[in-house]
């Protein structure tokens, strides 16, 4: 048993611990239930659902590159409906055990996160809060197309923020970050999820195409971990409303930079692909990591980055 | 809940691990626990250390299995950065493997006879899956194609798993028919397609719509294994989709055996 | 004997090949003379010199990171004057031998950028064009700071454009690139640079201090490689003027894809640290991939991405 | 041209790899002609494979050199993955090494007696001074400093090499005088000063920062050689700046080892 408390507050919600899951990255939660206890994490991100189901994007989905991954699955999804149909049941019993579930909301418009954002706000009661996606880099409407200025992201949320009242966070596109920080924050955003994958472009020399169906992807792994760590103390300098730090968390130490650099909450992304139970094992790390700097209570550590 | 993957990491010892054709190699693996859980056409999903850059497993149809010696057979080519360090990989070494991956073939009720079309490095499930008609007794007839005679795999085994080869074919001649194996096959299904029940294929996507589209004629139900660029192989991220009649499917969960006539091509 | 003509034409310069060096990770050349002939490349880009010393920053001023590496030099020079008294016959010599001298410019500010320039021009007569290093993360007035907004890098530009009649090239921060591309464009730049390192973080997280002297760096390697690539392809579709790739280049096929994206020349950076000689192995590897491909000239290969 | 490095890349295999104290291990590499170059104080780079995410070369000085059986022997601390990852290397396994890196000691000319103060892994530079000053006949004296008794190095050879330790320090008292080991050093020089003619020291920064000001109280010359985090080794990149009262010196060319006297401490 550790000796160090690690319930942290997201954004209003109350999570046993900081380790999130991220949006994409872990299906529905249910995906990984055989694999470990998921319950056991602080929270879990569901993958981004529109209003109606999302096809994606055509093959090939997905390439390796040097120390990570780049996709372009382009936000398939069965849409809310499809969603609460197959998944509520499991999502609503993690929510009674006390992980979060945290609901990603995807769009092409304004009017689409809208839609999408009132179904969740109808269908899903066991939702512990909404995460506006306005940084997808693999669709050519809404997405990072629209979360990219401050304008953008402001009129997403100005749209989307009188629908609920549960916390409504953003996950952000890893561009021009403390001005649309400041502008969500103005608009009412309760945290900032950072950063969504960073676009790449891998191309096959030998049949001079895109590794993709698409001529770019979305990167993921540790090849963004140094670039997410900046990115998450820009924000958090910039803003007071909390942030989840995102990007190439395969070790606790990875994480306790999140944590250091003024991060709340920390989700773990591609990691879980090739070591479903990476989350859990991350957990722990942080837990030992937090002991050994000889603290009570994790959120000594938030934010105790010594410049 | 829908069901989740049965899958769990399992630690594997490397058996052995000799090449037997050009760029091809055959890999056994000691995974007693997976062995006893796997059928014809499922898929694992291996990790293979030396290159801390390369982060994801890598998934692999398997030959055969051998439950009691809990042993499982992979036959792989060798064309990328991946393979070529798991050809590296020694005897005795160890890593864990995530499966069983997906389901398999699903062979019909009462099937009388089936053709097996198998292209490349296609070859492995289909031995598979003949391994499985000839314990039950049903007769198959296989067209194997390669892009040359020292890429051939799999002929000696056939015959071996009960049924002559009927056909095999090279793109650039130097063993058997000189051009496609769906040329065989789509004979076999327009002159004797009454006499099968079953058509089974695995190898390059346009093969396959071949094979299909002959099934179809010939009004024979197809099962093709499709491979994808698949991230997790348990049906968490969605890189592995297939566009079917019925929209997208996974083909890690799905797949990566689906009905023909579902895909489309 | 290679059957591919190598020779291309970069923003006017006429370059045996498209290999040049990234600035900063190749000194003035002569220090790696003892390991290959620095003559069989296509260029050099020398590292930024301000008109006057620079210090640079304190220790410690380099991290490795998973995929890459991080530094904070902070542009230590010797100044022009500096510069030219220590290397200046040996880059006239190599100028003479058909290498194109390329020589960066630093500043703190536009007055500085062009104070600096006014020197180069005055006193290097051999070099070949003058690089404005408008994306230098590591200082705290100039460099990043200047470039990283259209009207900031089209001030520097618009002041410096005058000064010499050689081609004028940019190198350009990874932000916003399409708009400071057309910007600096129109301000008459004759190539442009594409792209610095990526700023980044690295946390000790047992003493909760960077590890480096400030608390960002500069990010180098393999792990920026599909994110260059992407920008260069960006910069390419948004202006006419030619292009120089650089960002984690380890062998033939990194070079491939920039020219495959749109680049006329592509610089080696810190793949040089531990193989002093790795520009002329990725010059030959370059060499032998055209070749696959059946062309006569290394030109057919410019742009050839299929989308 | 100012004068670049004299550094190659130099085909190197393991010959022993051993622990000699905690963390601590004793490397001996083969490499005839790199190790008919080096002289005391200089470095090598050397690549350890095995991390395809970690790319640059470890920078490391050396105890002994044997020109004659073409071996260099290295004392490296595991303090971190690139180090952990070499002292896994096993003899017989071949990597390259970068140098000869940097300049060495410089002895006064007539030197009478040297002062050596070297504290936890400072000690291999040390050691390999002590060597060349034995073969000068030079005598010396000798303070080590180490964090624990278990952590102790180079005790028995600087023995052997033909001077007693004078003194030993450990932070925690486990062996010798409990605490710095510069203690020993600044009273030798207090009392003692006129005797010396040459102090050298490798160590922590503030270790040697008071050694230096001892020295320069005493009119001693006292050189130090000092660590930076190094990218290249051979003067490309500028990472490994020290501060000297003339400016910014690069410790892989202008160093490691420094006139104490212009440090900026
Ligand atoms: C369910 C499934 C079963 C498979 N079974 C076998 C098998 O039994 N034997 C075998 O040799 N191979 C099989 N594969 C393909 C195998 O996974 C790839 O060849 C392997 O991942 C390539 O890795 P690499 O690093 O060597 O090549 P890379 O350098 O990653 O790629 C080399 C080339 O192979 C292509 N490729 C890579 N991965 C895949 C993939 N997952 N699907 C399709 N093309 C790919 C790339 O686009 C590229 O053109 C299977 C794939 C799947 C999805
Ligand atoms: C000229 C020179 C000679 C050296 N000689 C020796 C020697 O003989 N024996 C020996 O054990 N070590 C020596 N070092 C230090 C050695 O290079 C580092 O300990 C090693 O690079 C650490 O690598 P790592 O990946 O294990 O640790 P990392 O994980 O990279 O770092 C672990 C810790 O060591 C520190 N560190 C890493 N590299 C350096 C460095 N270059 N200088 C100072 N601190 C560093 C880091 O800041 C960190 O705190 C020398 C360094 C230089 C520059
Ligand atoms: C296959 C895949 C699908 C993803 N889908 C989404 C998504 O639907 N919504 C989203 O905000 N981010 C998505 N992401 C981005 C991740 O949530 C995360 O921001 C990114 O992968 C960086 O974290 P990592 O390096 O830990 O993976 C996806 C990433 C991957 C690899
Ligand atoms: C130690 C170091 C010093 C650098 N100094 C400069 C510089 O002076 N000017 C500049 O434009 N870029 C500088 N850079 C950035 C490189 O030129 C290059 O843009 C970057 O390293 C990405 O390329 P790479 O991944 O191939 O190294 C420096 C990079 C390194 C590693
Ligand atoms: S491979 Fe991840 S969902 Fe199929
Ligand atoms: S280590 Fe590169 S200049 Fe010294």
């Amino acid at each position: 048993m550790s000796s160090v408390s690690m319930a942290v507050d997201f954004a209003g919600i109350k999570l046993k611990n900081p380790i999130n899951t991220a949006s994409g990255t872990f299906g529905f939660g249910w995906q990984f239930q055989n694999f470990f206890d998921v319950s056991r994490l602080g929270a879990i991100t569901t993958k981004g659902c529109a209003a109606e189901p999302w096809p994606g994007n055509p093959k090939p989905r997905m390439t390796e590159v040097r120390g990570g991954m780049m996709n372009s699955v382009g936000l398939q999804n069965p849409g809310v409906r499809g969603m609460v149909a197959e998944s509520g049941e499991f999502l609503a019993d993690l929510a009674s055990k006390g992980t979060a579930v945290i609901c990603q909301v995807a769009g092409h418009s304004t009017a689409e996160y809208v839609a999408a954002l009132e179904l969740f706000e109808e269908l899903c009661p066991w939702a512990a809060a909404f995460e506006l996606n306005v940084s997808c880099p693999n669709i050519d409407q809404g997405g990072a197309a629209a979360g990219s200025t401050p304008e953008g992201a402001a009129e997403v949320m100005r749209a989307c923020r009188p629908i609920t009242k549960r916390p409504l966070l953003v996950k952000m596109a890893p561009v021009r970050l403390p001005e649309i920080a400041r502008a969500l924050e103005a608009e009412g955003a309760d945290g900032l999820t950072v950063i969504n994958s960073i676009p790449g472009m891998a191309i096959d020399v030998h049949t001079r195409r895109s590794k993709l169906s698409k001529p770019t992807g979305g990167l993921s792994g540790p090849l963004l971990h140094p670039i997410a760590v900046r990115m998450v103390w820009e924000v958090c300098q910039a803003v007071d409303i909390p942030v989840c730090g995102v990007g190439g968390v395969m070790t606790g130490e990875d994480a306790a930079e999140f944590i250091l650099a003024g991060a709340s909450a920390v989700s773990v992304g591609m990691a879980s692909f090739p070591e479903p139970d990476a989350a859990v094992r991350i957990l722990a790390e942080l837990e030992a990591w937090a002991e050994s700097q000889g603290v009570r209570d994790i959120n000594e550590l938030i934010g105790a980055f010594e410049c | 809940m829908p069901t989740p993957s049965p899958a769990r990491v399992h630690d594997v010892t490397i058996v052995s691990n000799e090449p037997i054709a050009r760029d091809v190699f055959a890999l056994r693996i000691l995974a007693p626990a997976l062995a006893a859980a796997l059928v014809p056409g499922q898929f694992v999903n291996i990790a293979v250390p030396g290159n801390a850059m390369s982060l994801l497993r890598i998934p692999l149809s398997f030959a055969e299995v051998d439950a009691e010696a809990g042993t499982i057979d992979i036959w792989y080519a060798v064309v990328g950065e991946g393979t070529e360090r798991l050809s590296r990989m020694e005897p005795g070494a160890t890593t864990t493997v995530l499966g069983p991956g997906g389901h398999g073939w699903t062979i019909p009720e009462g099937c009388r006879r089936a053709l097996l079309i198998a292209g490349g490095i296609g070859v492995p499930p289909i031995l598979c899956l003949a391994r499985e008609l000839a314990r039950r007794n049903i007769p198959y007839t296989v067209c194997i194609g390669a892009a040359s005679a020292d890429r051939l795999v799999g002929e000696a085994e056939f015959e071996a798993a009960g049924s002559p080869v009927i056909s095999i074919a090279t793109d650039d001649g130097s063993a058997g028919y000189h051009g496609f194996c769906t040329a065989a096959a789509e004979q076999v299904l327009e002159t004797e397609g009454d006499d099968f029940d079953y058509v089974a294929t695995c190898g390059p996507e346009p093969m396959m719509a071949k094979v299909a589209a002959a099934a179809e004629r010939a009004g024979v139900a197809c099962e093709a294994s499709l491979e994808r660029m698949m991230s997790c192989g348990f049906g968490a991220c969605a890189t592995c989709a297939v566009e079917t009649k019925s929209g997208m499917k996974g083909a890690c969960m799905c797949g990566p055996v689906f009905d023909a006539k579902e895909v489309v091509w």
